[in-house]
Parts: C-alpha cells; structure tokens; sequence
C-alpha cells in the first residue's frame, strides 16, 4: 500500500468516498458490524460532547477550547486501534483518542476548566497530557519509541500534530530520529487546512504533508482523514510496519476543522462560506452513517436517541467537573519535583504567613 | 494598548519601507490579540504577512532581514512560545553587531505578549524577563500603558539594535488612555517614577504596576507613602533612578511576576545594595512568584501578585 | 574529573539497565572531551551511543524515554549549544511532572561542559548557569572536583527529577585527585564549606573555586581570612550554609564566570540581605563577567575572573 | 537537469570521473581555459593554506581549526560564480568560498587566533562571518533571501551546511520558509561523510541529503561535490531556477573531509585506512589536475612552482596575523551594542579601576 499511495505522486488513499459509498473494496478493512457501530457511536460522543463544550464555553463555564468538530474519523480509527500498553502522544485535538485510551470526559473538562488534575489521568495509562508547544510532543513520542524498542516490547507509539506543526524544528527532529532509530511510532498530521488563520499552502511550499516523510526514509502516506475505513486502514498497515521493526510512519490526514481553532477565534476572518460548505459535504460522520444506514446496522432514530443518551451524561460529567472544587494552594507546589527543594518549601510556608495576615484581616 | 501598538507600527510601516511585520497569524488574522488588525490590508502582504508556525524560522529569518537593511518586527505569538527561537536569540541577533566588529547590525524587534491573569492555558501566562536580561547583546523593554506602548515601540524600531518588546497581555485592553496622535519616541532605557514618596520606593513594570498602584492606595490609607518606579527597560535597567529613590526612601520592593530565584527582584536588590548600601533601613525585598509553573486559572490567585499581597509586603518592610 | 565521571557513567550504566547514555559523538569517538570514551565498548550501542546532530532532539527523546521508565543520561557538546534544545527544557523535561501531577516522572540528566578558559571558539566558554536556575522545575548543579563530580553525577543519575549536570571543562583535566572507588554519592542542594574563614565569605562553584583559592592565599598575606563555600547546587541554592557563613563574617562576595546583570551574583546577595541583613558590615559583591560576549581567546583575559581580579575584590570588601 | 536527477531516484550528477575523465560532455559547462586555470590555482591556493595552518596549528600558534582539505571543489565553484552583490552565508569549512569573496587569508587567521577583528571583513562585502551553531546560519540566508526580493534585486544567497547541519531544526525551517517564499537561496550542504565522528548515515535514513528537497516543494540535486564541473553546473543551473523567481534549491555536495574534524580531532578514532584511501582517488584537485594537464594547460613544475609562491604568500600573511598586537580592552565592550548602556560604560570603568590597582601593585 505504500508503494502505491507513495506520497510523491500525492495521491489520497481513500475507501469510502464522500457519499458514503466504498470506492476501494478491496482495501476495505475487516471490520465486524458492532466494531464499527462501537466506533461510530465513539464518534459521535466524541462530537456530541464536542459541540456541548463549546456552548458551555459560551455561557463562560469554561475557558478557551479547541474543538476537535469535523476531524473525529481520525481519533476514531486510533481508538480503534490503539491498545492500552500502546502510548498515545496528542497534541490538542485527539478527544476521541484520548477517551479511548480511558481519559474520562470529566478530566478533559477539569483540565479546561482550569485545573492540572484534569491531566492526571485516573485511568488511561501511558497516555501524555495535552502538550501545548506545537510539535514538541513528538519527540517524546520518538524517545518512547526507543524505550519499546530498547526492551524489546512489542507497543506502539501514536503521536499527533498538526499541519502548522509541520513547520517546526521539532517536527523534523522527531520524524528523524524515528527514521534513524527505526522505532515503532506512527506520526499522524491532522491536516485541517489551516494553523488558525494560516492555510496550509502558507506554512509550506511541499505538494503535501505525507511527502515530507521522503526526508526521514520512512513510510508516508497521505490518507482522507475524514474517512474513517481509509483511517482504520492506513494505520493497521502502519501497525504491520511498525511491528516488522521497519517503524516509523508518517500519515497525512487530510481533514477539515469545521469549528474555530478555539473558542476565542473567529474563522469568517479568514475562511469563506463557500469552502466551510464544501467541507460539510465531506464530513466524516455523515459519510459513515450514511454507510451504516445503507447496511441497515443504523437509523437516525437511533441516533437521535443515542445522542440524547450522550447529552445526558456529557452533562453529567460536566457538572461533576464544576463540582470539582477549589484548588488547594499545595498543589502549585508539591508537583513541581519528585523531591522538593527546602527554600520551595519555605516558600510555601511564605505564602501561608500570608494567608493568614489575610485571613486576620478579614475579621 | 493594543490600539496603541497598531498605531505604532502603523506609522513606522507608513514612514520606513525597510519595516516589516510578520509571525503567526498576524497577517489576515491581525493576530491573535488584533494587535496587527487591519495592517496588511493598508500595507499589504509583502510587508505584513503570516509566516510558517516555526518561532526559529521567524527571528532566524528576521536576522537575515535586518542584516540586509530592512527593519523586521516580529511577533512571538505568545511568551511561552519564544523558545524554540532561544538559540537564534541568544546566539544571533544578539551577538551579530559584536561578532561582525559592528559590520552588521540587526536593527529588529521581537514583539511578545507576556504575563498572567488571563484565564489561559499552560505557556501563555509566563514572565520570563529574567531570561532575556542575561542575554548580553539584547535589550528587553516593557511598556505599562498605551501612551508609553506606542512611544517605545517607535523607539525600539528606530534602534540600530535587538529588542525584546514584552507586551503586558493582561492590560491590552484594560487601561483607557488616551494616546496622542502622530509619532512619538520614548527614550529607551530610562524608568519613569509615575509616583512620589518617602517612606518605600517599589519597582515594577508592565501589568503589575497597575496592581502596585493599587497597593498604593491601601498604603496611603495606612499612612504609607511609596515611590513607584516603572522600570520600563528590563535591560538595561536604569540603575540611577534607582538609586536616587531607595537613597531618599531607604527601603525598596521589587514587584514582579516572574518566579523568585534568579529573578529581577534578585537585581534590583543587587543594584539598591550597590548604590545605596549605607541608605538602607531594611533589606531589599522582591515580590515575585513562586519557583513553580504558572498554575492553570483555577489556581492562578495562588501565584500572582495582588494589590493586597503588595500591601503586605509593603507593610512587613516599612516595620522592619 | 573526565575519568571521575566517565566512572560514574559507568557504574551506574553497569548497575541499572535503565541507564543510556547519548548525544553527539558520545558513542564511538566518546565524545570531544573523551568523557565517555570506552563505554559503548563496554556497554554497547543501545545503551551509548551517538545521536543525530540535534540538540532539541537529544533532550525531546530523553524526556519520552524517562516518561517510559529509562533514565537517559545525554550530552550537549559544550554550553554554547544547548539552546536549541532551551524549549524542550523549559517546556517539558522540568514541567512534566507537575502538569500530569506526578504521574510522569522525568529522571533524566544533561551533561554540559561549561565555562571559559580553554582558547576556544565562540559559544564555547559560556556559563548560563543563571538562565535555567529561573527554571521552575529544574535542578542544576556543578561539582568542582573529580571526587565531587563522580557522587554528584551518580546521585543526579538516580534521581527522578531532571538535572543539569554543569561540568567545569577548564579543569577537566587540571585537578589530579584520588577518588574512591566504587559507588558513592553526594547529596543533591547541599553546598560544601571549601575553608573557614572570619572576614569575608566568597560563593563561587565550578572552575572558579580553583581561582577562588589562590585568591585565598593572596588574601591570606594580606591578613584577611576567607571562608569559601562550594555552591555544588545552583538550584536549590544551600541557604542555611549561605546564612550560616554570613552571618558570621558579615562580608559575602559571589565570583562567577557568567555575565553580571540577572546572574547568580545577585541571587546570593539577595539570599544574604533577606537571611542576615543586620549582619552584613558592607554590600554583598559580586565578582562576574561583564554583560558582553565571552570574548574570543586572545581577549578572553579581558573577561575572566582570575585569582588577582578576586583578590581585589576581597581585599575592597574588607576595606568597605 | 533538475528533472533527470531529481534526487528520489539517488543519481549523483558528475562530469568529471574519478580520473579526471569527462563522462557527461553535454553538460561540460562552457569555461574559458584561462577561468578555468584560475578556478584551479584559486583551490591550490586554498589546500596550500589549508595544510600549511594545520602546521602553523601544531605548532602551536593558532587555536583549533577546521580543515577543508579534500572538500575545496565546493567553495572553488561557488567562488568562481558568486557576485560581488550576492551574499555568502558561511558555516564554517567554506574557505575557498569567503577567499572568493574578498576575505583574507590574514582576516582568517586573525579570526582562529582569536581575533573578533577576523570578522571584520576589510574587503568582502556581504558576507557573513562563520556561524558556529550549526545549521543556526541557514535562516539568515532565508531573510537574506526575503531582503532581496523584497528589494527586487538580482542576488543570490549562497548558504553552507554540512551533512549532519541537516538533522538540526533549523535546517528544516529554512529550508522550509525560503520554500513557502520563493527566495533566491542556493543552500549547500557539504556531505562530507561525517559530523565529527558521526556518519552521515547516522544522523538521518533518508536515501541521500538532496531529497529532503521535496519536504519543501524545493529542487534539489545530488553532486559530485569533488566535480568542480558538475559543482559549477549544478550551481549555474540553481542560479537560473533562482533568478527565474522560482525560489530555493538544496544541493547536495558529495565529498569526503580528507583531514581531521577540527585540529582537536583524530578520525583515526572513527574511520578506516581503507576509506580514506579509497575518498583519496576521488579528490577533487587531483581530478581536475588530470583533466588539465590532459588538455595541456598545466603542468606538475607548473604546480609546483605555485605552491611555493602560494607558501609564500600564506607565510606572509599568517606573519601579518601573528603581529597584530594586543587585544584593546574596550573591544570587549565596545561593540556590543549600536547604542551603548550606561551600565556597560560603568562596567568597562570598573575594568579600568581594577587595571589602574593592577598596575600600581606590579610597581
Ligand atoms: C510553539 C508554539 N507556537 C505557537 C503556538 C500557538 N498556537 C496554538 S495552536 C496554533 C496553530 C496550530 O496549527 P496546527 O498545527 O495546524 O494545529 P490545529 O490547531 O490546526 O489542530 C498556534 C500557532 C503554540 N501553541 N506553540
Ligand atoms: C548547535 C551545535 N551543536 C553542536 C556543535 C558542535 N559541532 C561543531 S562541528 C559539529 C559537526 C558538524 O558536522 P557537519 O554539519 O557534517 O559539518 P562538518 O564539520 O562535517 O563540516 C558539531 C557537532 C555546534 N557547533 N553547534
Ligand atoms: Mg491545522
Ligand atoms: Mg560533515
């Protein structure tokens, strides 16, 4: 398949088009019908609870958030695929991954809400927190590539950015020294058209983004990463690479944000109906139900119910995040280092002095 | 502030075919704060424009630019995302006048929003002037309203030199002022004394001022009367308004966001003792941050300097 | 000291498998330095071994490996080039600990030969100990002697937080000692009191205390006595020894290699006035670099600080 | 010529064989005998100094060096086609390149007997002093590049990286932003086979170092680096596509660092006898001293008569060097800024104070 989806030729590996209907039969993946009604219906969580932040954002319960609305087949088909010794490395805009690794939507909103709690995740394991300084993350990736690979485990890495990210320094380390170690990490750019306001075309001169692994000597493959099959697809066979020790790959998955970048942005400034319109119809939801629906597994009646399900316990996670309660003035101190320095303790005894001359004063 | 600042690079891009502005998003966007808002749609593309999101590339590249005679005015999109341009930072534009023997000057100024109290994410809180004022060869400025914003800026992209411009995020939109029309300079590397008085001289800049004002009013009701001092550069500081200040007050705080060790608190102190040792009726005290993160929102209070924790600082050195 | 380190690599490669050691030219040629000569030999090219030619990427994967359980060990070539590598620092390798709440640990250590002194080229004679002592998160430290740096590396090893190990390159070579064999450490933070002394305190660490002490002898021919403590930690910073001394002899100067402004310097004067101010019988000093470019060899002497620039500054403070 | 070897397909372009053989006559460039001969003694000239400070270094009277012995076809063909108005961005092994522009021998040694007045190039304009951080320089060469067609001039950038420069992130950035601009920069990398002790294939998997042209939608090319034709073809050629406004062009130079990494190394360390001797066939003057001598415009007496002239001459000027005198102590201040602080000022009379009690106690 990387041959013949090798990026030079920017070809985009697809298998269901934008109707719904399968245009690569014989790629499509063996997927049993309640995998993939699990799959979806992640998905659709994924965007239910998406779409719910967003307004919750509004009525000012939370602070700036991107959504991840538009671009859900990608986390989808990582879910699907990703295990629980496996490392998942996102950026920002993984929600459906993250979940699947066991991240709980309470967390998620503990962390935009304002608390680093909301990174300390209970129950998904070797999952990083959201990273923030875009594209350094995936040299974390690379290093855990080299600790598998080191002791000889058989996991995998799946690590996340996006185009903009591209252009960074540390997108080219980290996809090089993957290359030169051979470690097991499939990189997956979220090409969502834009880094905010700035389109693709503007942070690079290449045909496109899976080409860039030409660079590193690694597998790449530019993949429409609104259909969920082609996802699932591209990232078993990177799994084949990755577990024949020929890792790392590169997949570029051609998406779209249909939301803003976060919720303090404004994308009319920058974007046209027309091109949002046009995107719509390539949504990857839309696409898979339609799917789902031709097969009979699914109907919109089964849909609206679900999604008042979701609804329902995306608020009730929600507002146990709200109830989550102050934040104990040791936690900006104690997590600092594994071993506390004296004069950080001391500092900390500074700030209680104060507290209570405060609190003295209060009376 | 953030009209103040258009208005100056708007009159510089106008009055200097050399300036430039770029950096992420600042072009169609007008950036992320709207600082650039409007400006490539007068100047045009060529001048005001969007680069590839790689904070190296933008001062690496504006170091070749200023080297050939143009004026690039960059922007960081955030304090916390300066680092990856650290290497160019500190080895390049700051190094090219002294390793060229003055053959090439690299007249550029990297402008950044920085500090806290914005309900914002992990990286986009910090202030790290600390840093930046180690950096031999650079110069770090500041400004805490609109009127001097826009003064400095002209200035910084006037100078034949590197400039780190630190623009206090938390006031952009804050502070009504109104700010005088048509060009202006403030002279770089000089401190402002914004207000008079005798029993403590406290140094500041940026969007802690306006919390040290505060604090002023509570110490005037508590019969304390305090010398403000606005750094307004970081480096190099104005050691001499210093000095004349903490000679005729005897005590002096240093206000700051930063974390305490090795910060400007440190330096200002450092520079009081120097000049003014036998003055001093209590020790030079900083109020800083922590030695930690800046804490998500939700934590913030923690860590930031308020009005009331000034006050009590103020307090605990005027009783000393 | 190379051999004393090179020991501690290996006994702490030979005793955890966790252990890896990599960076530029370490594995093969065992680095410019010959620090880790032998020991891909003995330990193989997984555990010691040359990375690409980039420095974000050495520390970026350090941190994934630590996060995974190993404990990486990696080498920035000299000071001058660890900046690109400044923002996986500073935004991960001393932050992830606190951002996942503990649950990702980074036990990881930087080597760096730092420090001027060996006629050589630019960036390489650097010491920015200052810059990533503001760095919430990051322990950094800097032995002075073989028998130092051997307890102290392993100790930093096998801690779990990340460590800049600071190595004074001047004297790589130039201090013969005996140092034990076998495993021993140091504990991190904790200063060393080099000679006592009752008229003035000199801070220094790293290849300064060499010419700290034969600034000491000057002195004492002169009839002033020195108490010289050993920093070891430059962050955390050893207060009480600091405090301890201080108070004692009233008189406290701090050489560095670093430039002035915003240096170490000023952090210790400032830990003297807030823990004995009413001790103090003259303004803490600091002995430093200028704010300018470390310059190159033949103007190098213009910058250092050697044992005679030392000794007038003690002899000035006793005078004070 | 960009087409026939792109890069994916690994095909080094040559003209002159190992022995001095045309191979490729229709891409002989057409140069004049008497250029060409020029070009040849400009090399000479450069190996001769070169060895000769690798003596001068031994004995102790310059500090570490960095011989460009076996790579100098690269510097010679750029030397021979760069304007007076383009810019050279130097890394640091380009010596015949910077001689080209008006750099001096005496200014090169001044600079490595630690010297800051060794960058102060007295008669090359627009020329960069060394850059020391790897790879760092290449983004000056993009701006430098964006200056020039911002300016609508005609000029080229020229900018040198060496083989394991491409692993640092800065090389992809530049590399990427003069792509997305379309800057007339002609980046160089010398792959000499090492970075220091690491070899090329270590710091990278991809197939060849030109390739990484198509991460940045760039031409790239794979030469003979110890080709002066193929150098100086692929070089005109570059220049076309720059002046064409269609921006950048990565050129790989094949070489091999016949001498040490600086004169602080020892590559017996890290390579074999056999692998030096068999870079050694493929030296670019003994090749190119074949085809002259074949074509009967020089001769060996010929050779040696110049190399005693040039010995002379770096004689001369490394004397110059060494007779420069003492350092001034406001050099070290003096130039740190355009506009000069107060506290600067007040540090250098520190220094002053401290000399002056200096001096009086030596009495
Ligand atoms: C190093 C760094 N620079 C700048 C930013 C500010 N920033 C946040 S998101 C973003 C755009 C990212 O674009 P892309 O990589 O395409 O990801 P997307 O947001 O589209 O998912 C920028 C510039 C940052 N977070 N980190
Ligand atoms: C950023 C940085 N890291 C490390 C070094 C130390 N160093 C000097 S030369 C060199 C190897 C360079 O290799 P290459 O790019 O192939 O150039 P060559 O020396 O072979 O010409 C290294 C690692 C440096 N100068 N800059
Ligand atoms: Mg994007
Ligand atoms: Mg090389």
């Amino acid at each position: 398949m990387f041959k013949e989806y090798n990026p030079i030729n920017n070809k985009e590996f697809q298998i269901l088009d934008h109707k719904g209907k399968v245009v690569a039969k014989e790629m499509m993946p063996p997927i049993k019908d309640d995998e993939l009604l699990k799959a979806y219906k992640e998905m659709l969580f994924a965007r239910t609870a998406d779409l719910q932040i967003v307004s919750y954002q509004r009525q000012g319960r939370i602070y700036t958030y991107p959504p991840n609305y538009g671009q859900e087949a990608i986390s989808g088909a990582v879910g699907a695929l990703i295990k629980d010794s496996d490392w998942l490395v996102p950026a920002f805009r993984e929600m459906g991954a993250m979940l699947a690794k066991g991240v709980t939507l309470k967390e998620l909103f503990l962390y935009f809400m304002g608390y680093e709690d909301g990174s300390k995740f209970s129950k998904a394991k070797k999952t990083l927190p959201i990273s923030v300084p875009i594209a350094s993350q995936l040299l974390h990736a690379a290093g855990l590539g080299y600790a598998i690979k080191y002791n000889k485990e058989k996991d995998l890495v799946y690590a996340f950015v996006g185009d903009g990210g591209t252009s960074e320094g540390d997108f080219h380390e980290a996809v090089n020294f993957a290359g030169v170690w051979k470690v097991p990490v499939i990189f997956i750019i979220q090409n969502n058209q834009y880094g905010i306001s700035t389109p693709t075309r503007m942070q690079t001169a290449s045909d496109n983004l899976a080409v860039k692994a030409i660079a590193y000597g690694v597998k790449g493959i530019k993949v429409d990463g609104n259909d969920y099959f082609a996802m699932y697809k591209a990232i078993q066979e990177s799994i084949k690479v990755c577990e024949a020790g020929e890792g790392p790959v590169l997949i570029e998955a051609v998406t779209y944000r249909k939301g803003a970048h976060t919720t303090s942005d404004d994308p009319t400034k920058y974007r046209t109906k027309e091109e949002e319109e046009q995107w719509d119809l390539k949504d990857p939801l839309k696409r898979l139900k339609s799917y789902l629906i031709a097969k009979k597994i699914w109907s919109d009646k089964e849909e609206e119910k679900v999604i008042e399900q979701y609804k329902v316990e995306v608020d009730r996670q929600f507002l146990e995040a709200e109830n989550y309660g102050p934040y104990p003035k040791e936690d900006i101190f104690k997590y600092m280092y594994a071993e506390m320095p004296d004069d950080l303790k001391d500092q900390e005894r500074e700030y209680e002095r104060f507290m209570e001359w405060k609190a003295a004063r209060a009376k | 502030m953030v009209n103040a600042i258009n208005d100056a690079l708007d009159i510089k891009l106008k009055e200097d075919r050399n300036v430039v502005v770029y950096g992420e998003d600042v072009g169609v966007e007008g950036g992320v704060f709207r600082v650039t808002e409007g400006l490539q749609m007068i100047h045009g593309a060529e001048r005001v424009f969007d680069s590839p999101l790689a904070e190296s590339g933008i001062v690496g590249t504006a170091i070749g630019m200023a080297i050939a005679g143009m004026r690039p005015v960059v922007e960081m999109q955030f304090c916390g995302f300066i680092y990856p341009a650290f290497n160019q930072i500190i080895s390049h534009a700051s190094r090219m006048h002294n390793r060229s023997r003055g053959v090439h000057k690299t007249p550029m100024v990297i402008r950044m929003p920085y500090g806290g109290g914005i309900n914002a994410l992990e990286h986009h809180s910090e202030s790290m002037e600390a840093i930046f004022g180690h950096i031999p060869g650079l110069k770090v400025i500041a400004p805490s309203t609109p009127h001097d914003a826009k003064g400095m800026l002209i200035s910084a992209i006037e100078s034949d030199d590197t400039i780190l411009f630190m623009e206090p995020k938390r006031i952009y939109r804050a502070i009504k002022q109104e700010v005088a029309e048509g060009k202006y300079t403030i002279p770089l590397g000089k401190a402002n004394v914004l207000s008079q008085g005798k029993d403590v001289t406290v140094v500041s800049f940026g969007a802690m001022i306006r919390e040290v004002q505060k604090a002023i009013v509570m110490a005037k009701e508590a019969g304390i009367s305090v010398e403000l001092i606005d750094l307004r550069s970081i480096y190099p500081i104005d050691k001499e308004t210093i000095a004349k200040s903490v000679k005729k007050t005897g005590r002096i705080i240093t206000v700051t966001e930063g974390p305490k060790s090795f910060g400007l608190g440190a330096e200002i102190s450092q520079i009081a003792i120097e000049e003014a040792f036998l003055h001093l009726e209590a020790p030079p005290a900083r109020v800083s941050g922590y030695d930690v993160i800046v804490p998500l929102p939700k934590g913030e209070h923690h860590y930031m300097q308020d009005p009331l924790k000034i006050f009590y600082e103020i307090e605990k050195i005027v009783k000393y």
